[in-house]
């Protein structure tokens, strides 16, 4: 039975009820009222983009894990996913699998495919889940630990290093001035907040986090439903995955995506979506990712040592976390 | 005194790596695999994924499987010594590669035969000097540490900032971990360069941080190598080649390819010749006066 | 009363949110004494309950217990201080034993250890008060609902209280088993131990409860001696309006059996499903209400599974609208026009964290919807024409589903289902836990439903339910159909004679 | 025993446990020497330790993700004190990884957050107190008291924790099969809100959970200190992953509720030989078997060990159940 579901013990306040909409929001803002007071050269346009930037690849993925925990499921893979999406594509456009002359074809095409892959093997996991019934954090630690070693035996370890504009262009690229990577990150944040709130795909996701069987029973197709969510999170870890390369010109697949399982459930849980399904909030995910990454970028700036950093971030995420769910329970 | 190893035609030698996910690691063990198979000599090779405690264990089923000598890349330098006592104990010799062990507890000579390798304080040290030598007017440094708490971190930084805080026109206005990765490297540039725009200086204990160091600097609008110099430590072909282009200032060497010179020890000790306790790689400084003449011997 | 109460509740205030569950609710309960709690659903009976036992805070209000001011934090200090309680949906450990579930809280222990033996005589023992007898080593979640009933009763009995609560414990349970409670109620009063008894079903109350506390909208109403009351007053004072009886009926349902019956829209031959289900048979026509009668763990439940592809049947076969069907999950079933509103309302029913709108529209939703989008103001007006038309009594649409009282959430659940107009519906004990206002207008709605064309498949283990409301009766025992009754035949002594030892093979092992 | 029915796959691992090492006996010289033998239950022990943990924190439908780095933690507190003996240092680190256990129940508990995410962020504490209290660097042990005894001596020729390891199991089970408080965590597994309503003590239970699983880590920590000769701030990465799986290959479900406490144990040393195994495969043949090609077949084991286990429960759901009225 979830933590939620205990009867509350706080009266009706209005502030609680302010707070829930805008917990997180408030945590932001305050934080970056910190920032302007005590970092140095925080007020500027490239404090924004680097911040933005590097928020985009966690967003991205923390939105496929808000999908899966809003049907009561977590992806433990989505770093193994993006480490094989990222040694796939180059080893696409760089023409160790097929030849292909031409470079926007072959980037094209190690795009596509290397993402389809991810996709794949995200359904991959939402088929144990669905059809086996095995419980999702194991399902997904399956990947999570062979996941990482089919990348490293496809690349024999080797980092692939690799100059191609055409392709580096999801992550170094602009429009209009805005980073790409970032016009990606709002699409997708965008998408799925609407599907999940005005599409029948988004109401059944949440009725089967709520209740599995009552779902089935009013004719929720549960094993489609869950098969599919789990594969748009292999598919956004495997965007995520290509946009990390693109950055860095080399793809390492050692390392592309380590620990993402968990920067993205602590995006979510800070954003206020309960683990336990049911419900989901995707800008709460978006405004947890942008709260976590204000706080790294706090403490690294003001030259805290990553040890006691550790020790801040810790107490920020049950404070944030904490803090959701107290102006849930009123 | 040391177990002896008999002359043979070939032998079952381990290796005990620490870990392979990094660039300088596989150098080695493919310098080590190369090694063996030329020689024809048998290799048992185990990766401790970064846990020292696995790494023990590691050795222990070396040991029971009855290896001749193992080649020995402790993750750190007392947490091994169980393994190094237990391979003495079963008559197996150990040669330490790239890292060593706590002298206090073991000795070479004594409880293993050799350590070969690099001395990190010394890399870090190399590079301060350079600095202080090539840039008179002084400047603000940004440090890019390696993993917390892993022993070229932790010997890199001692090297680099023991020699600065003799140079008072110097001064390290940031210092934090980029876990030896890339992409974190770049991400915690990023930050630094814009907490501190005034930094003209960058250094990073290895060459996957540099490089990510770059991508910070261009981001940031600066060009590297100009407004930014930029120092790093291991010399990869890739890097070297950053050097001639003048993105990368100086690199100091740490040179993985322990194959024949860990081989050859091991046939020394075999032939009962006698070994020194420490055998220092000769290291490489590269900057842009020597890089496209040494870039064909990079690893 | 002579005596000095056992336990007073007076001015108990509770507010959920902008709900008022309790304002100024009363009660008083002497020793000894079986005390009827009624209400209509959501009048806040089991609020008062929770409050008492310590299981949610009261706003305002005192409590006394035994003639001292009573305030627990935790059941499991209501439990230590005398009272023991059954809530109102089953809540015992799926995964544990029987023997735990029963024995958990009061263990049995040598030498500081658990005594397992001794806890599994301990349970078995209480359980043959109920006249059960059953494996207590298997895990909870291996019996049928009412069974699971029973061994609540039988944990909450187990404890040397001074007051039991039984929050509606009768809702699962059939005539034949509600019959063997009463016994164990009037058992535990001898014994000096005072009952409250919360139930819907009015005849139980007068058979077993000797006073009676009537809320409505959180407010004590009255309370007075059970013989005090009669059925027509006591029912008119729980709904605060006059009502009237026709003809001597006790269910809603027309007096005639007389809707246009046409084809025959469903039909089952042969059904078995390894299981629970051995032979069973029977049909359903457009427009005629057909019941299933049967004790419990007679297999009704599992074949209204079979037919909605919520399991799957290894022999028979099913024809719906003049075609063989196998529907293999429940969607399948749903767009040929099936509708099928569950037992178990907590578990297959609602979705708690959703609101009474998308309870509602769960199933309709995907016919709503172009493109897989969805058309909220569709949605909206269909929820609104229900609320009202099935007297939903909440906050609005938008409120959680899991905040209403157990009635209204059927009622919620009955309005998923008729939404989706079906061709067949297949009620499983619809009016379980429903008030008398309440279940007498859903009888009615299922009543103008079969009017108007709709098939209609009721499983109930009300008897009047199913020998008033239905057109044709199928008794099932053990997983055979037994008997059908068509229209001059239904009456109760038959179904029952049917039910306890009608047609084929004599009965197995009676209790 | 009663209630463990529910636990399937317990008697699956125990074959698949005898069958892997019936395999590396006959395939390598020296799989089952006394050295081999030893050294694999020295160095299991300490993943012995946590999964027990993980296995009472799990039946009660939680989550620790904060063992391994309370483990290092916990090794460096126990470096630390070892030099004024082996009690000291036994109790010192003990004592820390009860301290983090504390923490998370009281997070759990009383900040109602759930176990995943709590303890998330505890692992992060710890990881960076193990840090701070070691400035990054491993910290030797005393050898000049009898601290190290604690992980590298022997008793009964036997590894000492390995048979630390041991009693801790046998009181794991004493308090599961056969005290209130172990059919509690099983009941808060089952249904916590149930179990609440059965006047049980839900709170106090899971808090003594946590605080049990967080001293088992910690006593997982001072074995590596004593074992190593060094409290090392770095290590226990993954060893709640490992823990985890090894509970999970034991047939304990992670929804909470059965779980069996002999089966974890099976479970751990089941991940262990297959460790080994790998390792002696990599000294049979010519050609090493990569690092990479490791954890792939790590993955795949698991995966086939988790599929054997969907179907046996399958197969028992099954199973008529039989209710006479
Ligand atoms: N947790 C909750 N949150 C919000 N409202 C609640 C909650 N629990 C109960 N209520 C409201 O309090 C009122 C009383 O509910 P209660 O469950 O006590 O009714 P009841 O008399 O037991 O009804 P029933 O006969 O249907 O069981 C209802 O209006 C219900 O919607
Ligand atoms: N989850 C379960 N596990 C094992 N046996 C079950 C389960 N659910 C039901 N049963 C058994 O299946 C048999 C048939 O149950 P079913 O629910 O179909 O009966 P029913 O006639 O509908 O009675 P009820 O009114 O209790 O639902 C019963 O004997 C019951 O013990
Ligand atoms: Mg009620
Ligand atoms: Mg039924």
């Amino acid at each position: 039975m979830a933590a939620g579901s205990r009867p509350s013990q706080k009266p009706d306040r209005p502030i609680y009820a302010f707070l829930d909409r805008y917990a997180t929001l408030i945590v932001l803002v305050l934080l970056i009222l910190l920032n302007i007071a005590i970092t140095p050269n925080f007020l500027s346009v490239q404090t924004l983009n680097v911040n933005l930037t590097q928020v985009c690849t966690i967003v991205i993925v923390a939105v496929g894990m808000t999908l899966v925990i809003a049907t009561g499921g977590i992806d433990l893979s989505v770093g193994s996913l993006m480490a094989i999406a990222g040694a796939l594509a180059p080893m696409i456009f760089m023409g160790k699998i097929f030849g292909i002359e031409h470079v926007g074809l072959a980037v094209g095409l190690a795009i596509i495919l290397s993402v389809a892959v991810a996709g794949a093997l995200g359904a991959f996991n939402g088929w144990l889940v669905a059809t086996f019934h095995i419980q999702p954090i194991v399902a997904t630690l399956v990947l999570f630990i062979a996941g990482r070693g089919i990348a490293q035996v496809m690349t024999n370890g080797n980092l692939q290093v690799f100059s191609v504009p055409e392709f580096q262009f999801i992550g170094l690229g602009r429009i209009l001035g805005l980073p790409f990577q970032v016009i990606i990150m709002a699409v997708v944040v965008v998408w799925a907040a609407w599907m999940l709130r005005r599409t029948v795909f988004g109401r059944q996701i949440l009725a089967i986090g709520g209740n599995e069987k009552a779902a089935e029973l009013a004719g929720v197709p549960v094993g489609r439903v869950k098969i599919a969510v789990y594969a748009i999170s292999g598919l956004l870890a495997g965007i995520a995955g290509l946009i990390v390369i693109a950055i860095n010109s080399a793809s390492d697949a050692n390392l592309v995506g380590l620990g993402m399982e968990l920067d993205a459930i602590a995006a979510v849980a800070v954003g206020g979506t309960l683990l336990s399904g049911g419900r989901a909030s995707i800008w709460g995910t978006l405004l947890g990712a942008l709260t976590i990454q204000i706080v790294r970028y706090t403490l690294l700036a003001n030259g805290v040592p990553d040890a006691a950093a550790m020790v801040v971030k810790a107490a920020i995420i049950i404070a944030a976390v904490w803090i959701q769910r107290k102006a849930r329970a009123s | 005194g040391l177990p002896t190893l008999e002359v043979k035609d070939t032998y079952k030698v381990g290796f005990a790596q620490t870990e392979s996910n990094n660039p300088w690691r596989l150098a080695q063990t493919n310098s080590m695999q190369a090694e063996a198979e030329k020689r024809g000599w048998q290799l048992v090779y185990t990766d401790a994924a970064g846990s020292a405690a696995k790494q023990v264990a590691d050795v222990n089923s070396m040991i029971a499987q009855g290896v001749d000598l193992i080649f020995l890349a402790p993750r750190e330098e007392i947490p091994l010594i169980p393994a190094i006592k237990a391979a003495k104990g079963a008559g197996i010799p150990v040669i330490l590669l790239d890292r060593n062990v706590d002298q206090s507890l073991a000795k070479a000579g004594e409880d293993y035969v050799t350590f070969i390798g690099s001395d990190f304080i010394e890399e870090g040290r190399r590079v301060a000097e350079w600095l202080v030598n090539n840039k008179p007017g002084g400047g603000k440094i940004i440090e890019l540490e390696g993993t917390a708490g892993s022993s070229p971190a932790n010997d890199r930084k001692e090297g680099f900032d023991t020699f600065i805080a003799d140079h008072a026109s110097f001064e390290i206005v940031a210092s934090q971990t980029g876990d030896f990765a890339r992409d974190k490297g770049r991400q915690v540039a990023e930050t630094l360069l814009q907490a501190h725009p005034d930094a003209d200086v960058i250094y990073a204990h290895n060459d996957e941080m540099a490089i990510g160091a770059i991508s910070a600097v261009e981001a940031a609008g600066k060009v590297p190598g100009k407004d930014v110099l930029i120092l790093s430590i291991d010399g990869g072909r890739e890097i070297l080649q950053l050097v001639i282009d003048g993105k990368v200032a100086a690199v100091c060497e740490c040179n993985p390819r322990f194959g024949p010179k860990a081989f050859d020890t091991a046939a020394a000790y075999a032939n009962g010749e006698d070994i020194p306790g420490k055998i220092i790689n000769p290291d490489n400084f590269y900057d842009a006066s020597n890089a496209a003449d040494l870039i064909d011997t990079a690893y | 009363m002579t005596q000095p109460p056992l336990l007073r509740i007076d001015n108990l205030h509770k507010r959920f949110g902008g709900t008022v569950a309790l304002d100024g609710a009363e009660i008083e309960v002497a020793p000894g004494e079986v005390h009827a709690l009624v209400g209509q659903n959501g009048a806040g009976k089991s609020t008062l309950i929770k409050i008492l036992t310590g299981f949610i805070p009261g706003d305002d209000g005192e409590i006394t217990f035994e003639g001292a001011p009573f305030s627990v934090g935790s059941p499991q200090a209501a439990q230590a201080a005398g009272i023991s309680t059954i809530y109102q949906e089953i809540n015992l450990v799926p995964t544990l034993s029987v023997t735990e579930n029963i024995c958990l809280g009061r263990e049995i222990r040598r030498r500081g250890l658990l005594d397992w033996r001794g806890m599994r005589a301990e349970a078995e023992r209480l359980l043959a008060k109920f006249n059960m007898s059953i494996d207590v080593s298997r895990p909870l979640s291996d019996f049928s609902t009412a069974t699971q009933q029973m061994i609540a009763i039988a944990r909450a009995i187990g404890f040397s209280a001074r007051l039991v609560i039984m929050d509606e414990p009768t809702s699962s349970l059939d005539e034949r088993e509600a019959a063997v409670l009463f016994d164990v109620i009037r058992g535990l009063r001898d014994e000096g131990v005072s009952v409250i008894f919360v139930s819907h079903k009015l005849d139980e109350l007068y058979e077993v409860c000797d006073r009676v506390t009537i809320m409505r909208d959180g407010r004590t109403i009255r309370a007075c001696a059970m013989a005090e009351i009669g059925k027509l007053d006591l029912v008119s004072t729980m709904l605060g309006r006059e009502i009237s009886r026709s003809g001597g009926r006790t269910t809603a349902f027309a007096g005639d059996h007389d809707h246009d019956v046409g084809d025959t829209i469903l039909s089952a031959e042969g059904l078995k499903d390894g299981a629970h289900v051995r032979d069973v048979h029977f049909s359903v026509r457009k427009g005629e209400i057909v019941g299933f009668a049967g004790l419990l763990g007679a297999g009704r439940t599992e074949t209204a599974k079979l037919v909605f592809g919520a399991a799957r049947p290894e022999g028979g076969e099913i024809r719906f609208d003049g075609a063989g069907f196998a529907p293999q999950t429940p969607a399948d079933a749903i767009n040929a026009g099936i509708g099928f509103c569950t037992e178990d309302r907590k578990v297959e029913g609602i979705v708690p964290d959703m609101s009474i709108a998308e309870n509602m529209m769960l199933a309709l939703m995907p016919k709503l919807a172009r493109a897989g989008i969805l058309d909220e103001k569709r949605q909206a007006r269909i929820v609104e024409k229900f609320i009202a038309s099935l007297g939903i009594k909440c906050a609005g649409p938008g409120q959680k589903i899991r905040e209403l009282s157990g009635g209204n959430q059927q009622k919620v659940l009955l309005g998923r289902w008729l939404a989706m107009s079906p061709r067949l519906l297949i009620l499983d004990e619809p009016t379980r836990g429903i008030d008398v206002g309440a279940k007498a207008e859903i009888q009615k709605l299922v009543n103008t439903l079969a009017d108007d064309g709709l098939a209609v498949l009721m499983i109930s283990s009300e008897l009047e339910e199913v020998s008033e409301g239905a057109d044709r009766v199928f008794v099932l025992r053990e997983g055979l159909t037994v008997a059908e009754l068509t229209n001059g035949e239904i009456n109760e002594e038959r179904i029952l004679a049917a039910m306890a030892h009608g047609g084929g093979e004599p009965s197995v092992a009676e209790a | 025993m009663a209630g463990n029915r529910g636990l399937m796959g317990s008697y699956g691992v125990v074959v698949a446990l005898m069958l892997v090492i019936l395999f590396g006996w006959l395939r390598y010289d020296n799989f089952l020497s006394p050295f081999n033998v030893m050294s694999v239950l020295r160095y299991n022990s300490m993943f012995a330790l946590v999964a027990l943990g993980m296995c009472f924190v799990i039946m009660t439908e939680g989550i620790d993700l904060s063992v391994g780095a309370n483990a290092a933690m916990s090794s460096v507190v126990a470096a630390h004190a070892s030099h004024y003996g082996l009690v000291p240092g036994l109790a010192a680190g003990v004592g820390a990884g009860l301290v983090v256990g504390l923490l998370n129940g009281l997070i759990v508990t009383r900040l109602k957050i759930m176990p995943f995410i709590a303890t998330l962020a505890t692992m992060l504490a710890a990881g960076g107190m193990a840090l701070l209290l070691s400035g990054n660097q491993s910290i030797p042990v005393s050898y000049a008291t009898s601290f190290t005894w604690l992980g590298q001596g022997n008793l009964f020729g036997l590894p000492v924790p390995a048979l630390i390891a041991a009693v801790a199991y046998v009181i794991g089970s004493v308090i599961l099969n056969r005290t209130s408080a172990g059919r509690t965590v099983l009941a808060i597994g089952g249904n916590e809100e149930a179990t609440r309503m059965m006047g049980l003590p839900v709170e106090r239970t899971l808090m003594v959970t946590y605080i049990a699983c967080g001293g088992l880590a910690g006593l997982a920590g001072v074995i590596l200190a004593a074992q190593f000769g060094a409290g090392q701030p770095i290590e226990g990465k993954g060893w709640e992953l490992f823990a985890i799986a090894s509970v999970v290959v034991g047939g304990t479900l992670l929804t909470g509720g059965v779980g069996s406490v002999g089966a974890t144990l099976a479970g751990v040393l089941l991940l262990g030989v297959l460790f080994t195994i790998l390792n002696f495969e990599n000294g049979k043949g010519w050609i090493s078997l990569s690092a990479y090609w490791q954890s792939v077949i790590r993955g795949f084991f698991l995966l086939v060990v988790v599929l054997f286990q969907a179907r046996l429960a399958r197969k028992h759901a099954a199973q008529p159940a039989v209710s006479a009225t």
